[in-house]
């Protein structure tokens, strides 16, 4: 497929998009204290994690996601419904086929090193993207359906693909999809470590990365190009942002009591009580998009090989008393591997499974593991009822090495099952992966499209497949799940998915849905989550009050 | 000007209580030369210091009466004491290396005392210090006052030190062992200028082991013993007669006694002929011969940097010649694997000046002799054979007195029944009165075993007293040789004759 | 009467009996630690039973050290933690001492160029950054148990090495060595008689001293979360999940802290009486 | 003169090179693959894997790998960072700055703290410094960060801006060198108060204090020289931690994280930075010597 025919025009489907009075997110909490919001002043932000880049392209932490949107934009953006929103691009059509996707682009937009935005440097950016050693991952999963890109006129661009995938609209919305200046692109010096070579359209220039410690933007004067969700129009309200790296959070609240940063982002429930009780700040909770956090069976030998040993796991734990343990009250359960804001989830699998320890002791039964040893875990041919799960210590984030212990001591008290817990390098964790040396896998992933993790985790080919499962018929699911385009279908192929690997075979354990967590000083106003990714938004819409 | 009356120190370990000073009372007149005079343990430089409130770490000083410069020291207050130091009284220590501060200039040294005496000008101190290292005879004093300690002679430093004690013009001179560590031409130099100060009206207490050194000074002479004074009396009459009999054990070995000549000397035991050793670029030992005969003693003497030490070491096998040859009982010893030497091993023996270090700290002395015996043998018959009783048999070395190791390390020496025995200054750590017995003790084994010994020293004393013959080793060289009355009393080399005239001699007026 | 008490002396004096108390206090706690890592069912209950409804609960008669994130007693973590704690001392150390002397005697007994060579590797060894060589051990090894034993005892190889290389080349050249020679004793007979004994003499003081060093290295790798696995109530990684609770709940991070601290404190003190009582400094 | 340099050069050499082959040794030697550690915890296919095999050209073999590694670092590449996406240069150029001001801080701070309390307070020196030295690191510097940031607000919580950031990290990594600094200062000064230089000085009318800082202390400050060494072994080692509990930049950080994703390049130009620096603190301890010591200095 070269050339737009003619007849195409006519049968697509037009999504029109509205431009304005749009939904806008959460509103911040704290409005009130802010007052309206005011032009001017700086903020120091406190941030959980480094981003290894600054290249949105090469975007691989969720937890960095706040950063990419202050300097680069995407053609589209999410609403809260799981729809897409016009951004840089004014609206898409879809050809029928589900083959093509035409964009049309806004043309009052510059990059901050003054390159203008246009179809072509859409197109600079895919050819990047595609370009050997620089995105391999991108390349080979969001962009792996992709033929080419046209470009049409200065404001219209067509994506072609070799076969339907609505997933791409996803991708144009995603952080790798960012808009990064074709002039930067060929003249920055660490193209993939990024920092305040490349020039992005954002609200906010990266004017100053100081590795270890912070990064600072400044506002983007020219700026007048926001999404409708913004919350409002031209440059942002803030002259200048900070955002510092403070990994401890017990640094960071204290950072945030002490007044010496207005905002942090990850608050450990734990501390949550100690923001509440103290004057002036204010705390808010997002939920995350994309899968839950959740233990993944490895189904490919004993003892998860067989079901019952599955669902009895499942059973042996409360998991609302380990997290009330672990989180307190602040951690919401997840029911299903699709997390709760997601459109694709399905709500009937609540309260169907777990806390049933007698259920699962008679799993474990009828599974054969009947007798127990002197340390009281169960046995089956002399051999203990073992399973691991194999933690890489460098991405555990979330207390997850803390509520591994809390299911280790629950499941080792209701049936009687010997979870060990492995905290290892990252290395003996490729290793312990590859060599299927776990019982258990467990992971989140942050996708916006929550089908995107369903086709990474579940797919008998997905590259994250840890259960080993492989399913000619949800694979089948997943495949028509990304070649529709319309909602309402998508959403019943996933409910599919969800009954066959959450009830019919009980692939995963979901425990809970991520979340992030922002605790500010009242004088902060427009403190708020991005919208589907849930993760906390970028520093457009934050003002200093008074 | 100094008087002392029932003078008690004690000092205060972590377990004990050791009482050092035991009533001890004397006076000192200005312009008078006493000195003190006593083994080590004596208490006699704890008393010299208590005169300046430097009794020691954890002393406790009690005095019916002492007055020091017309005061009552019993009531001094620290800063009364520091007053008192330096500018009253000087005090020169035994090693000049160790009682300077190395990392110090001597200028700097001796300016310190200046400047702590009230010389605000730094010119005038530096001006003074010169004047003072001058009035010590130390040549070119200003480049020697920007020197450091280890870059001076033996002889040079002492100087300094007693210039730094000098600076403050103090009134009395406390010097402790002022030349104990140092060769006998430098001691006989320091020696002469002490004599110097005291003839231009210097007060001097004078701190020694030795006899000798302190009767060629000393107008009054105090004995001391196990904290209290012995015997206090005019040098002359001191030695002429002594009335307590531990001042005669003194003056008899102060004086020397020559032991008997041994028999006949044997066939050649050993035989090293131009034996020459070098280290680096400097040659330490040059064309040396030495011969020891079966039932011989032999004496080796020199100053340190001699090459004394280093043909011992040829001579013994722990070094290996740079040329010349070692035979031993006719067989070759230099220049073979320390295999082939295996066998003659135990006929050859060594005493080192130090035991202590020679004993394997973890060993009994039971263990240490019986090395030096065929198995299962009894280590007693040794031990008594040297004066020492089965008790210590099962003691370890460091539990013993210096002269009891010494015993022990002369009856592991002579257990193996050896021909001969090396000794390197075996008798230069110990008491006066401990060292005439150690070298009694030799004379009697190589009168009764015919064993031939190698004695090595720097003390022309001793080895006079024992040696049959005598080889004087200057610059890793053999300046001098022969029968030791011959070398003793008709010295051919004039070295000979320097080192002979430097040797501080207790001449017992008859 | 009194006339002067030598100050610098007094003091030295003092602080030579000074440690008597607490050599008593670092004894008394030595047994209890041990007592602790033998038996812990002694002092305290079940080490790993997590209450969900009392969590980080300050000290209180019921848990002396407060109770966790998950709601265990600290004091039964911190006195479980001892047998964790300590054996992964105990075993790092052993590592160290044995590959220490065996490097050590084969530096000090070679010949000259290759203890050159081995001297020198272990200079720049022990010079090196505790941390950066177990953390590179770690590297390769991977985290866990087993490899922060290794790590560490490799980490401190090169300290014991160097100590007793250092102490075989003063105790090959000394007098009573040379000496031996003289009874005709082969090499190898020096080497066992003499030499080794001596060499090995000060050992076990260094050890105890060593094992303060492992102690507190293993909190140190245990905080940067190579340590063993949860729930293992190692001391250092105690601390370092205590860390987060830290405004709310200052007692499960510092009280173990104060507990290794008292360990390593209890350790050196007894293991420099000893030194002392070896050097002949303490006079008995 | 020319050769004793020359010697020291080519020792200096040496050490490098033998720092950076065990360090490539040592991590040939450890699990997964560098391809493992690039992927990370990220999508894996082996079309993915191919790329980044054919990025890296880890096609070649060990030896040959090796050889352009030593070959680069002799002109001064380290190479780029599989994780950050940069020269190791930069990445270790960014961050050698924080640290080096953290450590001379934490230098500072211990070395005088050990001298004030080995002069002034030697009684107290044991015990405190044994406190001191034996709590772990990163207690001390949660306390102090609890109290002196959180509670009373004195200093700012992390970062590297300014000198009151520089602070309580300092102040946590030099406190354990000072109570070791201290206690062998105070074990000098006691010995050195012991040598007859110091009786002779007595004698000489001085007040205790002028024995003790114009005779003893210089001798006391050559063991303590011999720490030197050590000392910046501790502070390095330290930085790793502090870094960590202060949220400060630096190569603590990058080391710590360089380790944990296998970062290869990184983790080698740690290990030869970490060895130059041994190299470069052994020379100024031999010039420290000399400069205290003129009996180690040759006419």
């Amino acid at each position: 497929m070269r050339r737009f025919r003619a007849t195409l025009a006519s049968l697509f489907v037009t999504t029109t998009l509205v431009v304005a009075g749009c939904s806008s997110g959460s509103p911040g909490g704290n409005a009130a204290q802010a007052g309206e919001p005011v032009s001017g002043g700086s903020l120091t932000w406190a941030v959980e994690t480094e981003p290894i880049t600054f290249n949105p392209h090469q975007y691989a932490q969720a937890k960095t996601r706040l950063l990419v949107w202050n300097t680069f934009e995407a053609l589209l953006t999410h609403d809260d419904k799981g729809g897409y929103l016009p951004w840089l691009a004014t609206g898409y059509e879809v050809s029928p086929d589900g083959r093509a996707y035409t964009f049309k682009l806004r043309t009052d937009v510059t990059f901050s090193d003054g390159t203008r935005f246009d179809a072509a440097a859409v197109k600079a950016n895919v050819d990047q993207l595609l370009a050997p050693n620089y995105a391999p991952a991108v390349a080979a999963v969001q962009l792996k359906n992709l033929d080419k890109v046209e470009v049409r006129d200065a404001a219209t661009v067509v994506f072609r693909l070799r076969k339907p995938d609505v997933l791409i609209l996803d991708f144009l919305s995603s952080p790798q999809g960012a808009q990064i200046s074709p002039k930067s692109l060929q003249e920055a010096e660490n193209l993939k470590a990024g920092g305040p070579q490349l020039a992005g359209t954002g609200p906010f220039v990266l004017d100053r990365y100081t590795p270890g410690q912070e990064v600072h933007f400044t506002r983007n004067p020219a700026y007048n190009w926001a999404p409708p969700n913004a919350g409002h129009s031209g440059p942002a309200y803030l002259d200048e942002i900070t955002y510092r790296f403070l990994k401890e959070s017990s640094v960071r609240v204290g950072a945030l009591t002490s007044g010496q940063v207005q905002l942090i982002e990850g608050v450990p429930a734990t501390d949550e009580s100690l923001i509440s009780a103290t004057p002036g700040l204010s705390l808010q909770r997002g939920l995350n998009s994309g899968s839950t956090y959740s233990y993944y069976f490895n189904t490919a030998h004993a003892p998860f090989d067989d079901v019952l040993v599955r669902q009895a796991f499942r059973e042996a734990l409360d998991v609302p008393a380990v997290l009330a343990g672990v989180y307190r009250k602040t951690a919401t359960r997840a029911w299903s591997v699709i997390g709760p804001t997601s459109p694709f989830y399905d709500k009937s699998l609540e309260n169907t499974y777990g806390a049933n320890a007698q259920k699962a002791n008679q799993l474990l039964d009828q599974a054969g593991w009947t007798a127990r040893d002197a340390e009281g875990f169960r046995t089956r041919d002399g051999k203990r009822l073992t399973v691991r799960l194999v933690q890489s210590a460098p991405f555990v984030r979330d207390r997850r090495d803390v509520l591994a212990q809390a299911v280790q001591a629950a499941v080792k008290q209701s049936a009687g099952i010997d979870l060990q817990v492995q905290l290892v390098d990252q290395g003996t964790a490729t290793k312990a992966l590859a060599d299927g040396a776990y019982e258990l896998f467990d992971n989140s992933r942050a996708d916006t499209d929550a089908g995107a993790a369903l086709n990474l985790m579940l797919y008998s080919t997905g590259s994250i497949n840890r259960t080993g499962f492989k399913n000619p018929q949800l694979d089948k699911l997943l495949d028509d799940a990304v070649a529709t385009t319309d909602q309402a279908g998508r959403t019943e192929l996933y409910r599919k998915v969800q009954q066959l690997v959450i009830t019919d075979q009980a692939l995963v354990l979901p425990l809970y849905a991520p979340q992030d967590q922002i605790a500010a000083s009242r004088s902060v106003g427009g403190v708020g989550f991005e919208p589907t990714a849930g993760v906390p938004g970028s520093a457009y819409r934050l003002w200093l009050g008074k | 000007m100094i008087r002392v009356e029932d003078l008690r120190v004690t000092f205060q370990l972590p377990r004990r209580t050791v009482d050092a000073v035991r009533g001890v009372s004397f006076e000192i007149e200005p312009g008078e030369c006493v000195a003190i005079v006593g083994e080590s343990g004596s208490g006699k430089s704890v008393t010299a210091r208590s005169l300046v409130g430097l009794a020691g770490p954890g002393a406790r000083v009690d005095a019916v009466r002492l007055e020091v410069d017309g005061q009552d020291a019993r009531r001094f207050a620290p800063r009364d004491w520091r007053r008192l130091r330096g500018g009253f009284a000087g005090l020169v220590l035994q090693d000049a290396l160790v009682s300077l501060d190395p990392l110090r200039t001597v200028g700097a040294e001796i300016s310190e005392v200046l400047r702590v005496h009230g010389e605000r000008s730094r010119s005038a101190r530096t001006r003074q210090a010169h004047r003072l290292l001058e009035e010590v005879h130390v040549p070119e004093p200003q480049r020697r006052a920007g020197q450091y300690p280890h870059q001076l002679s033996g002889g040079l430093r002492q100087r300094a030190l007693i210039a730094s004690a000098l600076a403050a013009a103090p009134k009395l001179l406390i010097a402790d062992e002022p030349t104990t560590a140092l060769d006998a031409t430098v001691q006989a130099q320091i020696l002469r200028l002490l004599a110097e100060r005291r003839a231009a009206g210097q007060t001097l207490l004078l701190i020694s082991h030795d006899l000798a050194v302190v009767a060629q000074l000393a107008d009054r002479v105090l004995v001391m013993k196990d904290g209290r004074i012995v015997e206090s009396a005019p040098t002359k009459a001191l030695l002429t007669g002594a009335v307590h009999t531990y001042t005669r054990t003194l003056v008899e070995a102060a004086a020397g006694r020559r032991r008997a000549t041994g028999p006949a000397p044997g066939p050649v035991v050993v035989e090293a002929t131009a034996l020459r050793k070098v280290y680096g670029d400097r040659a330490v030992v040059r064309d040396v011969d030495v011969t020891v005969r079966r039932g011989e003693i032999v004496g080796l003497v020199g100053e340190s940097g001699s090459g004394k030490t280093t043909v011992a070491q040829l001579l013994f096998g722990l070094a290996e010649p740079t040329s010349g040859q070692v035979r031993f009982e006719g067989q070759r010893f230099s220049g073979v694997p320390e295999r082939a030497r295996r066998p003659l091993r135990r006929r050859l023996q060594f005493i080192a000046q130090d035991p202590l270090s020679a004993f394997d700290p973890r060993w009994t002395v039971r263990r240490i002799v019986a090395e030096a015996l065929p198995r299962g043998a009894s280590p007693a018959p040794f031990l008594e054979r040297v004066g020492l009783g089965e008790d210590v048999l099962d003691r370890y070395p460091r539990q013993l007195s210096g002269g009891q190791r010494q015993r022990v390390a002369i009856a592991r020496a002579i257990a193996p029944r050896p021909s001969l025995i090396i000794c390197d200054e075996p008798v230069s750590a110990l008491d006066v009165s401990v060292q005439a017995q150690v070298l009694d003790l030799l004379a009697e084994i190589r009168e009764q075993d015919g064993t031939a010994l190698l004695f090595i020293s720097h003390d022309l004393g001793v080895v006079r007293d024992l040696a049959d013959r005598v080889l004087v080793m200057h610059d890793g060289r053999v300046v001098e040789q022969g029968p030791a009355s011959a070398v003793f009393d008709r010295p051919a080399h004039e070295y000979t004759r320097e080192l002979l005239a430097a040797v501080p001699t207790l001449e017992v007026p008859a | 009467m009194t006339i002067a008490l030598d100050r610098p002396g007094a003091a030295r004096a003092r602080s030579l009996r000074a440690p008597r108390p607490g050599l008593a206090a670092a004894a008394v706690f030595l047994v209890l630690a041990l007592l602790a890592a033998l038996w812990p069912a002694l002092f305290a209950g079940d080490p790993l039973a997590a209450d969900p409804l009392h969590v980080l609960e300050a000290p209180s008669g019921q848990h002396w050290f407060g109770t966790d994130q998950l709601g265990r007693d600290v004091f039964a973590r911190v006195v479980h933690g001892a047998r964790h704690s300590l054996s992964i001392g105990v075993a790092a150390t052993l590592i160290a001492v044995g590959a220490g002397i065996l490097l050590g005697l084969l530096a000090g007994l070679s010949h000259k160029i290759a203890d050159e060579a081995l001297s020198r590797s272990f200079d720049a060894l022990s010079a090196f950054p505790l941390v950066l060589l177990a953390l590179l051990f770690i590297a390769i090894a991977g985290t866990g148990t087993t490899s922060l034993i290794v790590a560490i005892g490799m980490a401190l190889v090169p300290h014991f090495a160097r100590v007793v290389r250092a102490q075989t080349f003063v105790v090959r050249r000394a007098a009573y060595v040379t000496h031996a020679v003289a009874f005709g004793a082969a090499r190898s007979r020096l080497v066992v008689r003499h030499v080794l004994p001596n060499v090995l003499g000060p050992v076990p003081v260094l050890a105890v001293l060593g094992l303060g060093e492992a102690i507190l290295l293993a909190a140190g790798l245990s905080f940067l979360g190579m340590g063993p696995q949860p729930p293992s109530p190692e001391w250092g990684a105690m601390i370092s999940e205590g860390r987060g609770y830290l405004h709310v709940a200052w007692w499960a991070s510092v009280l173990p802290g104060a507990v290794v601290t008292a360990t390593i404190v209890a350790l050196t003190v007894a293991g420099r009486f000893y030194q002392r009582r070896f050097e002949g400094r303490e006079l008995a | 003169m020319i050769t004793a340099i020359l010697r020291r050069a080519g020792a200096g050499l040496l050490v490098l090179w033998a720092a950076a082959t065990a360090a490539y040794l040592a991590l040939l030697a450890a699990p997964g693959d560098t391809v493992d550690a690039i992927v990370g915890d990220g999508a894996d296919t082996p079309g993915i894997r191919a790329q980044i095999i054919q990025e890296w050209h880890l096609d070649r073999s060990a030896v040959v790998q090796y050889l352009d590694f030593l070959l680069r670092a002799a002109h001064g590449d380290l190479g780029r960072s599989y994780l950050l996406q940069r020269p190791v240069s930069a990445v270790i150029g960014s961050q050698l700055a924080p640290t080096l001001k953290l450590a001379v801080a934490a230098a500072v701070f211990g070395v005088v703290l050990a001298l004030l309390f080995a002069v002034t307070a030697r009684r107290l020196t044991s015990t405190a410094g044994l406190i001191l030295v034996s709590t772990p690191p990163f207690l001390i510097g949660i306390i102090l960060l609890s109290i002196f940031s959180f509670r009373l607000g004195w200093f700012p919580v992390s970062g590297d801006r300014g000198f009151a950031a520089l602070v309580l990290p300092a102040i946590t990594l030099g406190l354990p060198i000072a109570g070791t600094l201290a206690q062998v200062l105070r074990d000098g000064l006691d010995r050195a108060l012991d040598e007859p230089f110091a009786v002779t000085a007595r004698a000489r009318g001085l007040r205790e204090s002028g024995v003790l800082i114009r005779h003893a202390l210089k001798h006391a400050l050559l063991p303590a020289v011999t720490m030197l060494g050590w000392s910046f072994g501790v502070l390095i080692g330290g930085t790793v931690i502090v870094e960590q509990v202060f949220g400060r930049p630096g190569l603590g950080q990058v080391t710590v994280q360089a380790v944990n994703s296998s970062d290869l390049p990184v983790v080698l130009a740690v290990v030869i930075l970490a060895a130059a620096v041994f190299v470069v603190i052994n020379t100024v301890t031999d010039l420290a010597y000399l400069l205290i010591d003129p009996r180690l200095r040759r006419s």
